[in-house]
């Protein structure tokens, strides 16, 4: 016979205001099963979690029903006050008379009535809970870290640091990211890679991290604190071992105009190359679209002139099968393509780049050795346009968010063009300056005040090529002039998007990615480097674009979550999981198809003998969320929610509609 | 205490009222104001370009004439003042235009004080009455002095630009919410309203040459003074009061949209309520009488 | 509405750094938050307002500038000065436009005939004012 | 600076400042309901006004005539020349980031000027209430007429004249007027009758 | 192939009777039937939908009525944008579709998917490759600046047209028949349309622009698939000239014209001697007539 016991709290004014807490607990005490109901000022006080706790030992109470605020709130505050006193924490469930009562309604009758409502409900549910424990699942304690990127880094090294092994796979040849194609960082003006360098060196001479570039993420299995992932080694055809990156082999090869994706097309590169000096690891690759020997046989000029032997044409692509605790997605972002605005020559123009490309042009060790050259005839550029929001802000391209960056690096294109071309003039197309960052409104004001660099608040609507000039026509706002401007290069600043494959990666991890396609976290205010698969996290621009400083401080977060995970042995999951009933299961895995999470596995049952006798659903306890999609889709009811069970539900509901 | 004073102009003709009234206060208060004997126009406003001396010969030879006799020289004029601070600010602070003022002063040697070894850096600090009567005499004293309270006189304190503007260089008041006229009146018994216009421009000296624009502007501190129910509007500036006053005799003959409000010098009331006659007063010098207001009020 | 076509050489105009010179301040910290505009007691009369001023001196077209009539109804309140986040004096920017004028011989000041009784009553500070503030 | 000056009276007439009142937003919404066009999404880049091609010739630009939309200052667009120097170019449609067609928001208000009988621009509605009536006439345009009846109407009696005989010998100016008038005339009166 | 109805629009019958007259030797030439909508009506133009959104589209919707195929196409960019726009909005707004039946009293008209076509489409619909089969005098060394103007590509949602910055259509097709399409930056700038009366000034100022920029491409010839176009950029050089002292003398040719010329269609039929700026002199100094 249930002994349930109701506690219901007044919550100062807030629910007692409006609801007649009295008559609510009279109702409740007559109510059948119920042997104990008080109310008390604030319930979740020391003194009123003593009188629930009193309460559960003098009265033997089978179950709790708290009526106060959201159990958002303070579900956990009242279970470990049932615990404490030896009732399972399970058997205590919240009526939320706050929210859904006393602050959404001003007739404090029907206000009444329906708290009585909402309590004796919960009432009938308490009645039909079970006891649950925990689920405990083992952990090991590695990690994976996808993208070589500063946020990768970053958290690559925190977690390596913290005593744990990590492996970092990186698609490109080299770790690095953008972040090794920025000349200087702003506000400060630090060289990038100066600043990056000593860290991309640290990760390759760590030893707790496992350094795997030219490598991408084939596939993922498996669940919180035990994925098995699948990485694919692409063919470098260079033997890594026996590399000693000479670079001779580089000097060698005959194919020296092939555009260089580091450069982004402004300069060139071979088709056995290292795509920039400070390449980590130092180590060649062989492009196999351009190389002659892989394109038409012959050449392997590189192949002679390696004093190490190390070219090494038949290697072929690996696959390595590793098992991690946890995984980190560090995967960056790309730039739009300019080439969608028509009316800015779609990409025509020669002299019309993007902020990327414009970085290059900046960097010492870039395609003009940090001279502002024109990309179409190498003249010195003394008139630069640069237009923010080109793609970014922008519903009729489809990209409605603010890219972020944008403010703040073209104030310091413009700034650092000054600086290169002191007779130069830059100006720059804006919409706001969003500038809101440590030293960053400061910063975009010097560019105004001190550099001379003239803002124009309004878009461009069209360029054109004259005379050997791109004419910019744009529009000043402020002043209500249209204004055209005779430049010499037009910087836009493209929108960021999420990098390519990354939604097939979030697909093969179960990983939600926003309408926008970037990876979705948790909760955007207090989970942000979590997302809704437990043990994987965030890092960085492949969540929402992002600067160094946001992305270095969410990788440390990603990999302080990482650490406090492998701090444990074993991870306690909420019990509240689907539950297969597998005599009654006929293994249609309809429930399979519905789970988001891919949560529900094949299990083959068999008798003694080993004969299979049939095959069922099995909720792997590490994937299940608990959300009862495939309780749903479940034709007989075979899978059942924990905690939410279809017998407490119609519980729950029928004391609705008796009422 | 004695102080050098410098009248200015307006003060020492059409703004007699102001002089008067100053005077008789100051002998009530034991404040000597000492005239300076040979005085000229102070040029009405203080150059504002970088490089412009011409502008600052008449202010700086009035600063070094007071030397003479005090190290505070005492304006009431907001515009007097205003020129007089700022031109002794350039001085102190721009060591090239102080030579050539100073240069310019000793070579043309116009009267006695500017002989061969003539010096001026701007030791002579410019004063306001109100800022007088605020740091050294205090509110307590003036009130104690007080013999007609003005109880119940709801009177709108008007500062205009001038007495507050720029900040960094006046210094005399907070710019926006100035307190000073307020804790005066409040001594004299007034009741102060909250006046949200006291520090708007009534269109200064466009008054000469873009009568109709000057009058907008007073029309409109004028109106909201009306709105808030004050009775008397005291300013300390003659332009101002000249602005307002005239504006609003043309308001009241036009069609009367607004219930008169005297436009005083604060000075005149503080001789009122101090006891003055009414020949010292010079009430009669308004352009909107203000003696049946006062008379009404029971004054 | 005519188009301007912006060049460095627009923007490094002698005139432009005259006028820094003459008033002291830096043109292009003005960032356009209009502040200045919405406390000017002349706004009302004027053709273009103190931040619309500022933003065409910001692009080069002192022509413009010159031509307005706002620099020569300014009284030099201060109001604008006083509350200028970015501690910009226009007044004196004001200032600066219409010295540049005075002394090039374009003067504005149209000498007005009061009224007879006006004329005996207006202090003569305003007056004083008036041309030191309009003529040379 | 003479553009710029009246410009400046354009916008802002008698009053300032501009005085937000309820009757604005009424404004404001009822150009949002005709014009189908959601004015309010306007974020004032001024991509419109940077590609018009006959901003230069406007006393309001079209992003401010935009704003002065947001702002409810009904009488201030609907007096304008701007609303009707638009020639429906669609530039601003076509490159607008928020999906806002400013041309047909110029449509609207060119419906609502001429419901208040302000026409800012005596040419341009000269001129389309000559070609309405000509095919109301005809059915079809005839240009002899048309041109006669816009230089008798808006007193620009020789504009063009030169252009007549060339066209003629040209043979650019049809002969015969179509005679499909009436069906045009049908329409005109089921919107309620004819126009002039 | 079936026949398409064919709208001809006002200036057929008067400024741009050689478009008409072309268009339909073209059409003939290539096989392309056309049938004319019998006592079609103007379809309002700028006037209509500037003042009257209603009586914008019952003028299409009237003409929608009386066409003989529900195919129908036109060689007036500025009736095409309005016969696309109007069964644009009568598709997307029932409600407003009900209200235009009310005006127009149609017979017919219920029920029909009406697609209308510029006739550049249609040419290229039929084939650039079947064009040049034809073609007996390629139009050998003539630079051509292919000027589309606004109402063919804009707004590119409803229109569907081409590129609305960088249209192709007719460089296509007059690189198909052996001409050199320049490239220029103001293939869709605007000429000022209809203020050509109101405002003739404006209309100078635009077209002198679109003119020079042709000119600087290079280009022997303008080629327009617009009469509102052709006679602003066509007679508007006398003012020009006039006004400003610069002469482009510049042709501005339908492309109709140049097809029917590379077809070898005669002179006469093509109408050169309607154009104000006679293109005959540049023709024969490349060897073309």
């Amino acid at each position: 016979m249930a002994r349930i016991g109701v506690f219901i709290c007044h919550c100062g004014e807030n629910i007692a205001r409006t609801v007649d807490v009295a008559k609510v607990r009279d109702a409740l005490a007559k109510h059948p099963g119920v042997v104990h109901a008080v109310d008390y000022r604030y319930m979740c006080s020391a003194p009123g979690q003593e009188l629930i706790r009193n309460a559960i030992v003098e009265k033997k109470l089978t179950g709790v029903v708290v009526a106060a605020c959201s159990p958002h709130m303070h579900e956990p505050t009242f279970r470990k006050a049932c615990a404490a006193v030896g009732l399972n924490p399970y058997l205590c469930e919240m009526a939320n008379i706050r929210e859904h009562c006393s602050w959404v309604h001003s007739d404090r009758e029907k206000a009444t009535e329906k708290a009585i409502e909402l309590v004796r409900f919960l009432v009938e549910k308490v009645k039909r809970n079970r006891p649950l424990e925990p689920i405990r699942v083992p952990v090991t304690k590695r990690a994976l870290v996808v993208g070589g990127g500063i946020a990768g880094i970053q958290a690559a090294l925190d977690i390596a640091n913290g005593g744990y092994e990590v492996i970092l796979v990186e698609r490109q040849p080299s770790i690095g990211g953008h972040m090794a194609q920025l000349s200087e960082t702003f506000p400060t003006l630090d060289c990038s890679q100066c600043i990056l360098t000593p860290k991309m060196v640290e990760v390759r001479q760590h030893p707790n991290i496992k350094l795997l570039t030219y490598s991408e993420v084939e596939d993922v299995k498996g669940y919180v604190g035990n994925f098995e992932v699948t990485i694919r080694k692409k063919a470098r055809y260079v033997n890594e071992e026996v590399c000693t990156g000479c670079g001779a082999c580089i000097q060698r090869c005959p194919q020296k105009r092939i555009p260089s994706e580091f450069d982004r097309g402004l300069g060139r590169r071979t088709a056995i190359y290292i795509p920039f000096p400070q390449a980590v690891p130092n180590i060649p690759v062989i492009d196999r679209e351009h190389c002659a020997y892989f394109r038409r046989g012959g050449c392997r000029l590189c192949e002679k002139e390696c004093p190490r032997g190390a070219i090494d044409f038949n290697q072929q692509d690996q696959l390595l099968t590793e098992k991690v605790g946890a995984i980190v997605l560090a995967t960056g972002y790309d730039l739009i393509p300019s080439d969608i605005y028509s009316e800015y020559g779609g990409g025509r123009y020669r002299d019309v780049i993007d902020g990327l490309q414009f970085e290059r042009l900046l960097s010492a060790s870039g395609p003009t050795n940090g001279e502002v050259l024109r990309p179409s005839d190498g003249k010195e550029v003394k008139s630069v346009v640069f237009i923010s929001c080109v793609g970014s802000r922008d519903r009729a391209k489809g990209i409605p968010y603010c890219s972020k960056i944008c403010c703040m690096y073209v104030a310091k294109h413009a700034i650092l063009f000054k600086h290169k071309v002191h007779d130069g003039q830059a100006f720059v197309f804006y919409m706001d300056v969003r500038a809101a960052g440590k030293g960053y409104e400061e910063f975009v004001r010097r560019a105004v005040e001190e550099e001379g660099v003239v803002y124009l608040r309004g878009r461009v609507s069209k360029i054109y090529q004259q005379d050997g000039k791109l004419i910019v026509r744009g529009v000043d706002t402020l002043s209500g002039m249209p204004v055209e401007i005779p430049a010499d290069l037009v910087v836009l600043a493209t929108a960021i998007r999420a990098s390519d494959g990354i939604v097939e990666l979030a697909q093969k991890l179960g990983v939600p990615v926003d309408e926008h396609g970037f990876l979705s976290e948790a909760h955007p205010k207090l989970r942000p480097v979590e997302t809704q698969v437990a043990g994987v996290f965030l890092a960085g621009a492949c969540q929402a674009p992002k600067d160094i400083p946001d992305t270095v401080a969410q990788a440390s977060g990603a990999a302080s979550k990482v650490l406090s995970m492998f701090a444990q042995d074993a991870i306690e999951r909420e019990p509240t999981i689907a539950k297969v009933n597998e005599q009654t299961c006929v293994g249609c895995f309809e429930c399979q198809r519905a789970c988001p999470y891919r949560a529900i596995e094949r299990k083959e049952i068999r008798d003694r003998q080993g004969n299979l006798i049939k095959v069922v659903a099995y909720v792997n306890p590490g994937l299940c969320a608990g959300c009862g999609a495939c309780t749903v889709a479940c034709r007989n009811h075979s899978v059942d929610l924990e905690g939410f069970a279809e017998e407490q539900m119609f519980a729950e509901l029928s004391a609705i509609t008796a009422a | 205490m004695r102080l050098a004073y410098y009248p200015g102009c307006t003060l020492a003709s059409k703004a007699k009222a102001f002089d008067q009234t100053a005077r008789w206060v100051a002998q009530k208060l034991d404040i000597e104001l000492v005239e300076l004997p040979e005085w000229q126009c102070c040029g009405g406003l203080v150059p504002q370009v970088t490089d412009a001396v011409m502008g600052l010969l008449a202010p700086i030879r009035i600063l070094a004439d007071a030397q003479t006799i005090s190290d505070k020289l005492m304006t009431l004029c907001s515009f007097c003042y205003n020129t007089l601070k700022r031109a002794n600010l350039v001085i102190q602070q721009d060591a090239e235009r102080r030579q050539k003022v100073v240069d310019f002063l000793r070579e043309t040697r116009a009267p006695k004080v500017f002989d061969e070894n003539f010096q001026y850096d701007g030791s002579v600090s410019v004063v306001h009455l109100l800022e007088v009567l605020r740091d050294d005499i205090g509110f307590d004293n003036v009130r104690q002095k007080v013999v007609r309270p003005l109880t119940g006189v709801r009177v709108a304190p008007y500062y205009g630009c001038l007495l507050l503007r720029p900040p960094k260089e006046i210094g005399l008041d907070d710019p926006e919410e100035p307190t000073v006229m307020e804790q005066l009146l409040e001594a004299l018994g007034c009741e102060v309203v909250d006046f949200p216009r006291k520090v708007e421009c009534c269109g200064s000296f466009m008054i000469v040459n873009r009568p109709e624009i000057a009058a907008q502007c007073s029309a409109t501190i004028l109106k909201s003074a009306s709105q808030i129910g004050a009775q008397l509007l005291v300013t300390t500036c003659p332009l101002c009061q000249f602005n307002l006053d005239w504006q609003q005799m043309r308001m009241l003959e036009s069609n009367g949209e607004i219930t008169p409000v005297p436009v005083l010098y604060f000075t005149q009331l503080m001789a009122l309520a101090m006891g003055a006659e009414p020949f010292v007063l010079g009430f009669e010098h308004h352009l909107v009488d203000p003696r049946p207001a006062v008379m009404e009020l029971g004054l | 509405m005519t188009t301007v076509r912006l060049s460095s050489r627009r923007l490094s105009s002698e005139i432009l750094s005259e006028i820094e010179e003459l008033s002291g301040q830096n043109l292009y910290a003005c960032y356009q938050c209009g502040k200045c505009s919405a406390g000017c007691p002349l706004g009302f009369a004027a053709d273009l307002l103190p931040h619309q001023i500022m933003r065409l001196l910001q692009l080069g077209m002192t022509k413009e500038v010159f031509a307005s009539q706002a620099p020569w109804l300014c009284v030099a309140c201060m109001t604008c000065a006083t509350r200028c986040p970015k501690g910009v004096d226009v007044a004196k920017v004001m200032e600066a436009i219409r010295t540049i004028q005075l002394r090039e011989g374009r003067g504005a000041l149209q000498v007005f005939l009061p009224p007879a009784e006006l004329v005996a009553e207006v202090p003569q500070l305003a007056t004083v004012s008036a041309f030191r503030k309009l003529s040379l | 600076m003479k553009q710029a000056t009246e410009r400046e009276q354009l916008t802002r007439t008698d009053e300032l400042p501009i005085v937000l009142t309820e009757e604005a937003r009424k404004f404001t919404e009822e150009v949002i309901r005709r014009s189908g066009e959601r004015v309010d999404w306007c974020y004032q880049c001024g991509k419109c006004t940077a590609g018009c091609p006959v901003a230069f010739a406007m006393d309001i630009e079209p992003s401010r005539i935009m704003r002065l939309v947001q702002l409810g200052q009904g009488e201030r667009v609907l007096k304008s020349k701007a609303i009707w120097l638009c020639v429906g170019c669609q530039t601003c449609t076509t490159r607008c980031p928020q999906e806002i067609d400013p041309a047909k928001v110029m449509d609207t208000l060119r419906e609502m000027a001429l419901e208040k009988e302000f026409a800012a621009d005596k040419e341009v509605v000269t001129f389309f209430r000559s070609f309405l009536d000509n095919i109301q006439r005809y059915g079809r345009v005839f240009e002899p007429t048309l041109v006669l009846q816009y230089n008798l109407r808006s007193g620009h009696l020789l504009q063009d004249a030169d252009k007549g005989p060339l066209m003629l010998f040209k043979g650019k100016l049809p002969l015969r007027p179509s005679r499909n008038g009436a069906i045009v005339r049908k329409i005109f009166d089921a919107l309620g009758g004819r126009r002039q | 192939m079936t026949a398409y109805a064919y709208f001809p629009g006002c200036s057929a019958h008067g400024t741009a009777k050689e478009y008409d007259r072309s268009t339909q030797s073209v059409c003939a030439k290539l096989g392309i039937e056309l049938e004319e909508i019998p006592d079609w009506v103007c379809c309002g133009a700028s006037p209509a939908h500037a003042v009257n959104h209603l009586l914008s589209l019952a003028l299409v919707a009237k003409n929608l009525d009386l066409s003989p195929s529900d195919t129908i196409v036109t060689g007036c960019a500025a009736c095409y944008n309005r016969f696309k726009t109007a069964i644009h909005a009568l598709q997307h707004d029932r409600p407003l579709w009900e209200q235009v039946k009310q005006i127009v009293q149609p017979t017919k008209l219920n029920g029909r998917d009406f697609r209308v076509f510029h006739l550049l489409e249609v040419i290229h619909e039929f084939g650039l490759e079947g064009v040049k089969e034809r073609v007996t005098k390629p139009l050998k060394g003539l630079k051509v600046a292919c000027y589309y103007g606004c109402l063919l590509v804009r707004p590119p949602k409803v229109m569907a047209f081409d590129d609305p910055d960088n249209p192709k259509k007719m460089d296509e097709l007059i690189a198909a028949v052996g001409a050199e399409p320049v490239e220029w930056e103001f293939k869709t700038e605007c000429c000022g349309a209809f203020h050509a009366v109101p405002h003739p000034e404006i209309v100078l100022r635009l077209t002198s622009n679109i003119l020079r920029a042709a000119k600087d491409a290079g280009a022997d010839v303008v080629s327009v698939a617009c009469p509102m176009c052709q006679i602003n950029l066509d007679l508007r050089q006398l003012d020009i000239q006039k006004r400003h002292k610069v002469t482009f003398n510049m042709p501005v040719l339908y492309f109709t014209q140049l097809l029917g010329l590379a077809l070898g269609i005669s002179e006469g039929e093509l109408g050169f001697d309607r154009l104000i700026i006679d293109p005959r002199p540049i023709l024969r100094e490349k060897g073309l007539v």
